[in-house]
């Protein structure tokens, strides 16, 4: 095939300001003239537009992304496939991935947050895997803003209404709430699945020749690039038939699951990929790509929805529920025989050829015809100035008195929103479906039993965005450290984490400089603990009006327990147990929950990270759980030492009285809620042989004091009913979300 | 003992309630695909939980005409035990083996959390493992759990022994906010006429395994083991 | 030609639903409101154009399918 | 006064539930079913007695509460 203008069954002049509003620079059309060696028409212009967006090209951050360590013994598959793969022993392999869907879940919360867990379970079933839990990192604006009730409403019902259906447990996630999300949520789903590690499948198009096959859903005019939009050849007749909304069908989606697996327990499929972002396009020219063949597809064979597609919307098109694969010569009539069982259409649509080209025909017309390898990895790269973000002083607990009691600080923390219980949200994600789930939401990991054995995988998402925007350097490192901490405190062997990064607009410097020193931050931690990154995925744009949201990568951390009956809880189990802290207090307040809840102050440096000690702790502590020292294990995280005693006096519907020790002077509102890093509470029915082995090792560990009672007291500071406690901790976001609400969906 | 486990698209416990039977009985369950028009033998059919055809137009009521389930509807009659679970129950009552209706939850959201239920009859296939007023912690996780029956279906419920489980507090009482989900008289679970066909909302394969945190639910697959043999 | 379908809630029948929806409305500060019953619409497209044909076989698919005659009615317009 | 609401999905979204639908109808043996689209109808009473003011205010309830204008269209019938 030659490199001719073709025809297309729409031409249009393609005017800068066609090129334009595709989101193509002057200088990216450049570059497409030259690859092209002549004008592209306009379904050629699409594709450029879309292959070459900061969603599907990486544009912005390839360049830092890959200053991330990828690597370890364990890791099959990094960054690069549909989602990452590690190897948990006996044969089986974990594939997890964590993925965006912020402004579709802005715009149409419900059908946004689902169609987002569709698409992570796609990512994860279409390399062979069975989704076995879910997990979500939500972020909204602040609780007071009238948009804010509607979309946590909207997001959780779509998550839940996805998941549910499916039959994939939804085992943990976080939620927090902050202004600068008010016009920028963050919804981030997370799909961890399980595979033989022999049977894992692949992207790359091989076999000259071969079947390119479409399954799934049909295509519709879902979701197709909202800039193409304004472009001339639309009139308002066809725009008002193009949503930019995507509608989910997860019983579709299920049976495609079903469809899938069934299939790959044979041999007849090469590669699979899901339909993605940017739809057909992305899915076919990257499998050609990954195995450098090109593709001859004839649309007419692409099961449409509604009559009269054109070329450009069925290449752009983001309906959900649909998968490309090639396969073997010949096991046509097999495959199609699985998906035709499970209702779901099937449908040849080309096939591979050596070209090294995208050909594509429509009415018998070729109306594309573009190289694969120049599209796909002369894609841009930038290397976006930035600019490092100021460091913050730190903020000694000395410099800033309580306002009020600690007694009452304790109550305020566990009932914000920060804070407080999240069962509102967990109890509408089925979590116990596909009967493994070892441990429910609410802890520090989710577990879930490795069907048929007595192995589990523990999984946690973390960020505390208000650190990353103090100090992104140390933000990025906490958050891993954090996800890295939550495993370990479940009693499980942390192994590699996924990543959600969320930022603002990338061409501004500063923003650029949060995202530099937050992949910093990760990748020093990710070194410090052995906790590679397998998978992610990156998030930019997320601004109104020039205020970015708060830096936040989020991680998802995946780790392995060998033995379920040495996993680990916080809940305290009984009476009369030594409480022990792991790890040394400093009292410094920046950036803390405290700061911000009490002092309603955001200042500050957040508190520092020491990574050796971080590694030490936590292997300490881990060390414990398995030898069976230890009967309950939680982090000390946000809201510090006080927050995480109440939550384990809540868990455990037990109290427990602490004396505060003797500490060079750190105020006692200092050594109740700093967020000093890398410590852990324990508790021991026997605190000897913990304290003779942390003098061996050289950990710091303190005897803090004893379960007891149904009262929480700590030295002359706080002295609360579990009740009570339990009651702040359950109240706010029920209550929030009862008080009166309208459906705000068109502003 | 054989049983069966009816499976249609979109069931999604339908391996969790094979592992809970196969736990009781000593080996597997046969899965048995909705198309199948022909039902072999069993001595136990259950209609597991999930999301049939989506639970699209109403819960069930699409998998209530799939061919299957005619002859569920004959082997009912004809005295086999059929146990509905969760969206079980609901295809159940859209095949008109039980009467009522499963509507939205009072609150309008899913529901996926433990809950107390009372045993209200041991006189069943299903129960009799159980004492009358024992209470059980078994989860629940449905959008659609919500009983409805009017009163006269209700009373005569009642008055025949039917009510198999009721949602209740700790103390086994039946209080407004020990009902999850609104149903009337806070009923959890019936009976056919027959006794020998058992709809419920909650799990009872949920938390037939101590590691999942409870063992609460076993003697329901345990007693229809022993009931299959007797 | 097309069939449009009204399924509702017989009376007596709990809407928790309509029930919520009302509660909304007031929350909202829509006053007046008497009552809000939710009902189901559908539209379906027949190949069929003979209209008392096409009625029958609609009212055979809400007898079967499409409504929950214990609890619903349904009512049937057709339209070429 | 009454006000009848039908609430439909926009053309071009997706429609899982009349998709399903349209299955099933199939599989019971219903032929010739070209389409089928599920939407909602809602009735609500009224206090309001002036026909004008009450549409006005039902408008007021489907953009702000009944309807996910997003996705979904509505339309309004007042009887009295
Ligand atoms: N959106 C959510 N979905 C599911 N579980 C959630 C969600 N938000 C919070 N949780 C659960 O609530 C618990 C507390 O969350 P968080 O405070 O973020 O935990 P941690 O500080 O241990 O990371 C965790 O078990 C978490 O999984
Ligand atoms: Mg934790």
């Amino acid at each position: 095939m030659s490199g001719q203008a073709t025809q297309t069954a729409t031409p249009a002049e393609i005017t800068p300001e066609l090129v334009a509003s595709h989101g193509l620079s002057e200088d990216e059309y450049a570059r497409v003239l030259e690859i092209l060696g002549r004008e592209p028409n306009l379904t050629e212009l699409g594709i450029f537009s879309v292959m070459w967006s900061e969603h599907c090209s990486y544009k912005s951050s390839k360049k830092w992304l890959k200053t991330l360590p990828t690597e370890a013994p364990w890791v099959i598959c990094g960054p690069g496939e549909n989602a990452g793969i590690i190897d948990i022993g006996e044969g089986l392999a974990a594939v997890f991935k964590m993925e965006s869907h912020n402004h579709p879940s802005f715009i149409e919360p419900y059908q946004g947050a689902a169609t987002g867990v569709g698409g992570i379970l796609r990512d994860v079933f279409t390399m062979g895997a069975r989704p076995v839990a879910n997990l979500n990192a939500l972020r909204f604006g602040a609780p007071d803003h009238p948009k804010t009730r509607h979309l946590v409403a909207g997001v959780v019902a779509g998550i839940g209404g996805y998941g549910n259906c499916m039959g994939i447990p939804t085992v943990g996630g976080e939620c927090q709430f902050d202004p600068s999300y008010n016009g920028n949520i963050l919804v981030n789903a997370m799909t961890v699945g399980l595979a033989d590690r022999d049977r894992i499948f692949y992207s790359a198009a091989t076999g000259v020749g071969n079947p390119v096959v479409y399954v799934g859903s049909k295509t519709g005019r879902d979701g197709i690039h909202g800039a193409t939009m304004a472009s001339a050849e639309f009139d308002e007749e066809t725009d008002a038939k193009r949503p930019t909304v995507q509608v989910g069908d997860p019983f579709t989606e299920k049976l495609l699951l079903e469809a899938c697996l069934e299939l790959m327990a044979g041999d007849a499929i090469i590669a699979i990929q899901d339909m993605g972002a940017a739809g057909l396009t992305c899915s076919t020219f990257e499998m050609a790509d990954k195995g450098g063949t090109g593709i001859e597809m004839d649309l007419d064979q692409v099961p449409i929805r509604e009559p009269g597609m054109s070329a450009y919307e069925i290449m752009l098109s983001e309906s959900q529920e649909r998968m490309v694969m090639v396969l073997k010569p010949g096991r046509e009539d097999e495959a199609r025989a699985v998906f035709e069982k499970w209702e779901l259409d099937f449908s040849v649509v080309g096939h591979l050829t050596d070209s090294g080209r995208m050909v594509l025909k429509q009415g018998g017309a070729v109306v594309a015809d573009l190289p694969i390898a120049p599209l796909a990895e002369a894609s841009p790269e930038y290397d976006r100035p930035w600019q490092p973000t100021p460091k913050p002083e730190p903020l000694a607990a000395a410099d800033i008195d309580s306002p009020i009691t600690d007694n009452e600080a304790l109550l305020r923390l566990l009932a914000s929103p920060e804070l407080c219980a999240k069962s509102w949200i967990w109890e509408q994600y089925d979590h116990m479906v596909m009967g493994d789930t070892v441990e429910r939401p609410g802890g520090d990991a989710g577990v879930v039993r490795i069907h048929g054995s007595n192995r589990g995988l523990a999984v946690t998402s973390d960020c505390s965005p208000r650190y990353c925007y103090a100090d992104p350097r140390i933000g990025g490192a906490q958050a891993v450290a954090e996800a890295w901490r939550n495993l370990t405190a479940a009693g499980a062997r942390p192994l590699a984490i996924t990543d959600c990064m969320n930022f603002g607009n990338p061409e501004r410097p500063e923003i650029m400089g949060q995202f530099v020193g937050c992949i910093e931050g990760m990748g020093a931690a990710c070194r410090a603990l052995d906790f590679p990154v397998v998978s992610g995925n990156v998030s930019f744009y997320n601004e109104t009006n020039g205020e970015g949201i708060l830096p936040t990568p989020a991680i998802g951390g995946v780790g392995v327990i060998d033995d379920l009956s040495r996993r680990m809880t916080p809940s305290f189990k009984a009476a009369g147990e030594a409480i022990l802290l792991v790890g040394d207090t400093t009292g410094h307040l920046g950036a803390t929950a405290w700061l911000r809840e009490i002092a309603n102050r955001r200042d500050g440096a957040p508190p520092a990270m020491d990574l050796e000690t971080e590694r030490g702790n936590g292997d300490f502590t881990r060390g414990l759980i398995e030898e069976g020292l230890v009967t309950a294990c939680h982090d000390v995280a946000s809201g510090g030492i006080a927050v995480a005693l109440a939550e384990m006096a809540i868990s455990g519907g037990l109290g427990a009285t602490i004396s505060m020790p003797e500490n060079g002077g750190i105020p006692a509102h200092g050594w109740l809620f700093a967020e000093d890093q890398g410590r852990y509470l324990l508790t021991a029915p026997d605190p000897d042989p913990v304290m003779a082995s942390a003098q061996k090792a050289g950990i710091a560990v303190t005897h803090m004091g004893e379960t007891a009672g149904d009262l929480l007291t700590v030295g002359d500071s706080i002295a609360i009913s579990v009740a009570e406690l339990e009651r702040a901790h359950q109240s706010w976001l029920p209550e929030f979300m009862a008080a009166p609400d309208e459906n705000l969906d068109e502003t | 003992m054989k049983a069966a486990v009816i499976v249609f698209p979109g069931s999604n416990c339908d391996r969790d309630v094979a592992v809970a039977l196969e736990q009781s009985m000593g080996h597997a369950p046969d899965m048995v695909w909705h198309r199948d028009t022909h039902l072999g033998a069993y001595d136990l059919i259950v209609v597991p939980g999930g999301f049939s055809y989506g639970d699209y137009l109403r819960s069930g009521a699409i998998a209530a005409h799939s061919p299957v389930m005619r002859e569920v509807a004959g082997r009912a009659k004809d005295g086999t035990p059929v146990l509905g679970i969760c969206n079980g129950f609901q295809i159940l009552i859209e095949t008109g083996l039980l009467p009522g209706a499963l509507m939205r939850n009072a609150s309008l959201k899913f529901i996926c959390r433990d809950v107390l239920l009372r045993v209200e009859t041991s006189t069943s296939p299903f129960t009799g493992a159980y004492d009358k007023g024992d209470v059980l912690r078994i989860p629940i996780a449905h959008h659609d759990g919500n009983y409805f029956a009017d009163d006269a279906t209700l009373d005569r419920l009642e008055s025949e022994d039917r009510v198999a489980l009721r949602y209740c507090d700790q103390q086994g009482k039946l209080t407004p906010e020990a009902n999850p989900n609104g149903s009337a008289r806070s009923i959890a679970g019936i009976l056919n006429e027959g006794r020998n066909v058992l709809g419920l909302m909650p799990h009872p394969e949920r938390l037939a395994d101590a590691l999942l945190g409870g063992n609460d639910g076993r003697a329901m697959f345990d007693g229809l083991v022993e009931a299959c043999a007797a | 030609m097309k069939a449009r379908i009204h399924i509702t809630l017989k009376q007596g029948v709990l809407d928790p639903q309509g029930k919520a929806i009302s509660h909304a409305l007031e929350a909202l500060g829509f006053s007046g409101v008497d009552g809000v019953r939710q009902g189901k619409y559908i539209e379906i497209d027949l190949q069929e154009d003979d209209g008392e044909a096409a009625r029958a076989s609609v009212d055979a698919m809400c007898a079967k399918l499409l409504a929950n005659t214990v609890i619903e009615d349904y009512s049937i317009e057709i339209e070429s």
